[in-house]
């Protein structure tokens, strides 16, 4: 028996105009937690796709338990005991998550579907792992947090002896997080290996036992944890030092309101009802909370993009209305939604189209809207720099680029509208230490040149290390307001599950 | 007006019901409409006219829903003569008489049926008559129309859509009758334009260019339409406009109105008249004696034809010089009728 | 709060049943105008008439679930007519497709028929999934093949494009004889296919499986689901149901033509959207397949009884597709 | 590794570069065939036959890059043509179709063809943007009522159906005027609009917020562009350019009847699909959309031109259609 339950051994990966693999290694020993970590676009997803069928490599030769193996398609690598949860959550949104879980692998008595089984294994699965959604629940109306957990979920339900985890925890919350922990500490237990993609550096020092590191689509290097620090990890991942993880604050926070948000309340009852809140200019408010909190309904209703059955906007000491994103824009509103695929990237545009997207009429510098593009590629290739989006150039479809990359995009998108409230949903969902910091730097400058920041964040450590106030929900309702520089994370929780208790016996 | 004429007609008004190969189709919806304006204007009939969509099937459901609702006597015209076969059973089944028109059923369909009935013309006369119209040009202009000298009749042919009776028919009785005449002929290209005047007019322009215009000396069309769209491309082409030395003589069927208005100027050759006016006529007249039980002859049927048994021919009308004015006026008789009526 | 709703509650009744209340409205309205519609006869009829394109709908359906269509469909069900007509004339008929044909069973000209569709729905398939090309216009380039194929066999010497007749009793009698002198075997020939395929979409893994591609392909594909599978499979027995409708058309119509089926594709989609079936993919029953054949075949029926002139039933054929698809759409945004 | 490259590029260009030299290929050989295919007014006879077919893609093309598609685009065709012949008959002419019609200026008709048409592109606009209803079905049934209405208006008395003719000189002057004796007016109106069409798609921003609603409503939603008026928009441009397409026909063919334009939409949309425009929106080019026009004109062309039987042609049109896109696929795949 092999010391290694699989080893990947000099994979080479290339689409047109870019090397995503060169000549990779990994090897990942059974019964342990193995972190995959690197910047966005280093070639994390495109490795693990390899090892899932998704993608063929064009050399390099994969191993299981010491047998070499072909695998051309997904369904070998299930037959091969490999599962994996996509970093891009792709629900089947008309089906409920019973079968979201079970397709591919229905129960049957005979020839006929046993969906009563089904719903009773799906039942245990779920309270396993703590999370209290609905087995009949039609996947197309979850939340991207929801949706992570029934992918875990799904994942775990396969009994498989490699378990590949692409940014499983992107959209949980801590609590969730360690829900999760718990069941890897157990799947380890069993003697299975997981591998575990994370740009979230504390998770990866509580879980993996080992971690291999990868750089611009070249294997960097292979390690115990225990020989290993955060800022070790952080400098083998950007290939430099970074003293912080945050940039300093520098309090600029003026007296000024920039925004109130007077007794916002959904259409629908679920949701989130009497908000009340003010950002200064210069502020970053933090919005914290729980999944199912209703952050994104607000924030959402806020932009317009939602209708709200109550309450009123004023900014600048005048009452204004979001009927929708177009007025919103106008009343100079930005708002970088949760759920990049969906609302966010235009997939087979180029980064160049994605970045103008709000823009275009307003850069263009004329009524008509002629456009000129070598006036606008100065705009383009100067955000697309500053946040150094790594990408062949600014005509390559956007889809073809990473994750976080994608994310930079966006970001790079608002920044050329220039508004002067901006809402960020989950900014930096999937981007590495690196980048991330340079988004830090970014919203910090922004509101030193007096923009308000309202960030909806589900990590502790962001959303006490940016925000200058943090504004906690639990079930829709507003439960706590805190001073950021002295909120403490435990403050942070108590206040995101006031009368979760309760409530969730309602249920 | 039709109110006044019921009146006068002592017994109430006969129903029948007519079932058309297709609305959807000039040819069609013109005859549909002359038959309905002779009706109104004869009176003692109601007429409820049904669509075959050119399809056997919506014709076979159509005919289940007449006789469903119950009808004195049907007038089919049905989309291949192969289906009349299956109406005449259905008809037949449920007792009522039925009279095909422009679609000729086989022989075999109407000796099994004895009420069964034919009016209209022969279905391969029309392409004789076409035909004929370019052979008379052809030996009568011996000087100018053998532009390229070779003593042989080069043409080409516009056919409809691809598997319709017509088409077929028309098609293979061109070439029969060149054959019978003795012409020498040769067919540059023969190929479908769907009915349809643009289609046409793109192949002709094809054609000129790959023969030269003057390598094309006849074109025979299976429609009015066509031989339009094809007379659009020669006009195009500077031809067909007087000068009789650079003229192709085109020949269609129907005898549209703008296909005599184009006879008329000399652009066209000639067209086959399909005598929609008489045949209506005869067909009411027929209806009317079938259900009264009177037998069928040359005057219970009212129009010039000849009636033999269960066949009543209301023969093609070659369409040239003589007969262009009586014919064009005819034609836009059908149009000042309803004038009249309109106002 | 209450009282809105149950206002809003009533006219969402009322939209929600719109169809069904127009549906009765029209009924009404047509018994009025002339009450012989009010008769048993009228609804085999109908039955009847919807037998062929029910099967139609269920074949499209099959491509429909999966966001996929099948634009050759009619041109499939005109080729299946003419090569099943060709082979299945009574040998004793004067003028024969294939003069020197023995006398087959005629179950041989019915699987050789099939057989033929079946390919095209593979090829179908394979142009699909192998060759990622949209099914629009794969298969509307499929549909102009089919349709050549169709008219240069049928202009075969001797038959010379002459429409084909002299079929079978064999065949024939599927549209003659009558259960209880009242409905044809071809409805419950229709309904029997309609149940099956209830059962498997709802009971059966294979259908399931075809929800799912249809929902999310990559998801299907993900979760080890072979996509190409289902796509192939579901193209072949589309091919083979309106193959079927094509052998029906020839047993009804005892004969055909290479005009058979043309467009029938596009009243089987339309049919099947009314009822429902989403042409993304991913959603729709047959039940739903079955309403909208019925709305069609009653509204053509009713409005040729009554004798409206048909360039009418077009207009009032498209504001219907509208309507209704209309009322559709405002349930699905609710949800 | 690099020579690998090196051979993968060569038979990569071949690939990619498939369609031209099969076309290529064609050429010569049909000139092999019948050398008198080598002259000049082959090339403008092309040019000439594509005109109108070229203004009816690129009106599609609007739709399709929203991911739209219009189903009426070839009935709309037809109903111009008869509305606009109706309106520009010679005073003279002996059975007009408005007997008592003053001599209008021709800008008049024009005017009144394409307003209305228009409104069928304003009313399928709202359908798709306000009752959220799919393209395909909007518009399908939108033609069956479009063309209801023409062959209501066609059969008005004292016309009865019968074929319009007698079309004023002012108006078909456009197809027999020919620039240099050489290219037909048709042509140069043509190539207007495509460069136009170019720099509305490329130079405005009208034109890029068609490609980012094309390729992601929601996103566009987000970011501020109403894809509401977009849709509209395109909507009601593509029903003028397809009206005008149907004035053309007149102008052409000196005549109209109701069967004009009949599926003039599925060759605009197989064109540009063959072209590269994707049928799920936000890709496409006018030129490639030039490009499948001229494809499909050059075969139908070059097919009649050497006397090759049409339903040959129909099986070939299927392969090209089938062969073309896989191959385009292909590229995509690549990326
Ligand atoms: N389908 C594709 N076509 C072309 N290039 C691709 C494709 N998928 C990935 N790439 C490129 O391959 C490289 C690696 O991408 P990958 O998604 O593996 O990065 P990653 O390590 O997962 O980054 P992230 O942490 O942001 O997810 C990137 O440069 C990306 O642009
Ligand atoms: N019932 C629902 N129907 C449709 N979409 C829903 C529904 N509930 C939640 N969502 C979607 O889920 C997303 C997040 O929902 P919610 O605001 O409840 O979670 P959250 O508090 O934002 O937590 P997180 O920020 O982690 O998503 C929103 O984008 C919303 O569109
Ligand atoms: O089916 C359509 C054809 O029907 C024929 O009878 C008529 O002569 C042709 O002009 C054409 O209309
Ligand atoms: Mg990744
Ligand atoms: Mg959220």
């Amino acid at each position: 028996m092999d010391e290694y339950r699989l080893r990947m051994i000099d994979i080479t990966k290339t689409f047109p105009g870019v090397k995503a693999l060169d000549k990779v290694q990994l090897s990942v020993r059974p019964g342990t937690v193995h972190a995959l970590i690197g910047e966005n676009g280093a070639g994390k997803s495109t490795l693990m796709k390899c090892l899932y069928g998704l993608y063929r490599q064009d050399s390099g030769t994969i191993e299981i338990d010491g047998k070499q193996v072909e695998i051309s398609s997904p369904n070998e690598a299930l037959k091969l005991g490999i599962s994996m949860i996509q970093q891009e959550l792709a629900p089947i949104p008309y089906m409920n998550i019973v079968n979201n879980i079970w397709a591919g692998r229905m129960e049957k008595k005979g020839i006929i579907i046993d969906d009563a089984l089904m719903l009773k294994k799906t039942q245990k699965l779920l309270s396993e792992l703590e999370f209290n959604i609905s087995p009949k629940t039609i996947a197309g109306t979850l939340s991207v947090s929801q949706l992570q957990a029934v992918e875990i979920a799904k994942a775990v339900s396969y009994d498989s002896k490699i378990i590949v985890m692409d940014e499983p925890t992107s959209s949980l919350t801590d609590a969730e997080t360690e829900h999760l922990f718990k069941i890897i500490k157990r799947l380890k237990s069993e003697g299975r290996s997981i591998i575990y993609i994370s740009h979230k550096l504390e998770e990866i020092m509580e879980i993996a036992d080992e971690i291999t590191v990868m750089r611009d689509g070249h294997y960097v290097m292979k390690s115990s944890i225990r020989d290993i620090t955060i800022d070790g990890l952080i400098n083998l991942m950007v290939g430099r030092k970074m003293e912080d993880r945050f940039p300093p604050n520098e309090h600029i926070v003026k007296e000024e309101i920039s925004l109130e948000v007077q007794n916002f309340t959904s259409v629908n009852p679920k949701s989130f009802r009497n908000i009340n809140f003010s950002v200064r200019k210069g502020e970053i408010l933090g919005i914290g909370g729980l999944v199912g909190a209703q952050r994104t309904e607000l924030v959402e209703s806020i932009f317009g993009l939602r209708p709200i059955a109550d309450g009123k906007l004023v900014k600048y000491g005048k009452e204004i209305h979001n009927a929708n994103p177009k007025e919103a824009i106008k009343n100079g509103f930005a708002m970088l939604t949760e759920e990049r695929r969906a609302t966010g990237i235009i997939p087979m545009l180029s980064v160049f189209d994605n970045t103008m997207a709000v823009s275009y009429k307003k850069l263009c510098g004329n009524k008509i809207g002629l456009i000129d593009n070598k006036r606008l590629q100065k705009y383009v290739d100067q955000v697309v720099s500053n946040l150094n989006v790594k990408t062949p150039s600014t005509k390559t479809p956007i889809e073809n680029l990473s994750g976080g990359n994608q994310q930079k995009v966006l970001i790079c998108r608002w920044l050329l509208a220039n508004s002067d409230i901006l809402i960020l949903d989950e900014p930096t969902r999937g981007i590495d230490v690196g980048a991330k910091y340079e988004i830090y730097k970014i919203m910090r400058k922004l509101t030193s040149e007096g923009k308000s920041i309202i960030m909806v964040s589900s990590e502790m450590p962001e959303l006490i290390g940016i925000s200058d106030r943090i504004m906690v929900m639990c079930e829709g309702r507003q439960t706590g307001m805190l001073e950021a520089s002295a909120a403490t994370q435990e403050q942070v929780m108590s206040f995101a599950t006031t009368s979760s208790k309760t409530s969730r016996k309602s249920r | 007006d039709s109110e006044a004429n019921m009146e006068s007609a002592d017994n109430i008004p006969i129903n029948a019901t007519v079932i058309w190969r297709a609305f959807d189709d000039q040819f069609q919806s013109g005859f549909r409409i002359i038959m309905q304006q002779q009706a109104d204007s004869m009176g003692g009939i109601n007429l409820e006219m049904q669509d075959g969509e050119n399809s056997v099937t919506t014709a076979v459901n159509k005919l289940d829903t007449a006789l469903t609702k119950g009808t004195d006597i049907l007038a089919i015209c049905a989309p291949d003569r192969e289906s009349c076969e299956t109406m005449a059973q259905k008809a037949d089944a449920e007792g009522v008489p039925v009279i095909f028109f422009n679609m000729q059923p086989l022989d075999d369909t109407m000796n099994k049926y004895n009420d069964a009935y034919y009016i209209g013309a022969e279905a391969s006369q029309s392409g004789e008559m076409c035909a004929q119209a370019l052979i008379n040009y052809w030996n009568d202009n011996k000087d100018i129309a053998d532009k390229n000298g070779d003593g042989k009749l080069q043409i080409c042919i516009l056919q409809g859509e691809t598997g319709q009776q017509d088409v077929t028919l028309r098609t293979q009785a061109y070439e029969d009758t060149l054959k019978k005449n003795g012409i020498d002929y040769e067919i540059l290209a023969s190929d479908t334009a769907n009915w349809d005047q643009s289609q046409a007019l793109d192949k002709m322009n094809t054609w000129i260019t790959a023969y030269g215009i003057d390598g094309v000396e006849g074109v025979l069309s299976n429609n009015d339409s066509m031989a339009m769209g094809a007379l659009q491309a020669c006009l195009n082409n500077g031809y067909n406009q007087g000068d009789k030395g650079k003229f192709v003589p085109i020949v269609g069927i129907d005898a549209n109105i703008d296909a005599l208005e184009a006879m008329k100027k000399g652009e066209l050759l000639g067209t086959v008249l399909n005598d929609r006016k008489n045949q209506s006529i005869a067909i009411i007249n027929a209806m009317k004696a079938i259900v009264a039980g009177e037998e069928i002859t040359e005057d219970t049927i009212g129009v010039e034809c000849t009636v033999d048994g269960k066949y009543v021919w209301v023969p093609y009308v070659i369409v040239d010089s003589d007969n262009l004015d009586d014919t064009l006026a005819q034609i836009q008789s059908i149009s000042s009728d309803t004038e009249t009526e309109a106002n | 709060m209450n009282s809105i709703n149950r206002k809003k509650k009533l006219n969402e009744v009322l939209l929600d049943n719109a169809l069904i209340i127009a549906l009765f409205a029209m009924i009404i309205g047509i018994i009025i105008i002339d009450p012989a519609f009010f008769q048993w006869r009228v609804v085999t009829d109908i039955l009847t008439q919807s037998a062929v394109k029910l099967i139609c709908a269920i074949g499209l359906m099959f491509t429909l679930l999966l966001g996929g269509t099948d634009l050759a469909g009619g041109r499939q069900v005109g080729l299946a007519a003419v090569v099943c007509a060709s082979l299945a004339q009574d040998v004793t008929y004067s003028n024969r497709f294939w003069p020197n044909l023995p006398n087959l069973p005629i179950i041989v000209p019915i699987l050789i028929t099939l057989g033929l569709v079946a390919c095209i729905g593979l090829i179908n398939g394979l142009m699909i999934t192998k060759l990622h090309m949209a099914p629009f216009i794969a298969t509307y380039g499929m549909a102009s093949a089919v349709y050549g194929i169709n008219q240069l066999y049928f202009a075969k010497k001797p038959n010379n494009s002459q429409p084909i007749g002299g079929i079978k009793n064999s065949l024939t009698v599927l549209s003659r004889f009558k259960i209880g002198g009242q409905i044809s075997i071809m409805v419950v020939i229709a309904f029997a296919i309609l149940l099956f395929t209830w059962f498997v979409l709802n009971k059966t893994t294979f259908g399931r499986n075809i929800y799912i591609v249809g929902g999310n392909a990559e998801a299907a594909k993900v979760s080890g689901i072979s996509v190409t599978k289902i796509t192939i499979a579901c193209f072949v027995i589309e091919s083979i149901l309106v193959g079927f409708a094509g052998i029906l058309e020839v047993a009804r119509t005892g004969g055909a033509n290479s005009s058979y089926g043309n467009a029938y594709e596009f009243d089987a989609i339309t049919s099947c959207v009314i009822g429902g079936v989403s042409l993304s993919g991913g959603i729709g029953k047959v039940s739903g397949a079955l309403i909208g054949v019925m709305i069609f075949t009653f509204i053509s029926y009713g409005l040729s009884f009554i004798g409206l002139n048909s360039n009418w039933q077009l207009v009032i054929k498209g504001v219907i597709i509208c309507t209704s698809v209309a009322l559709d759409m405002r349930k699905n945004a609710k949800k």
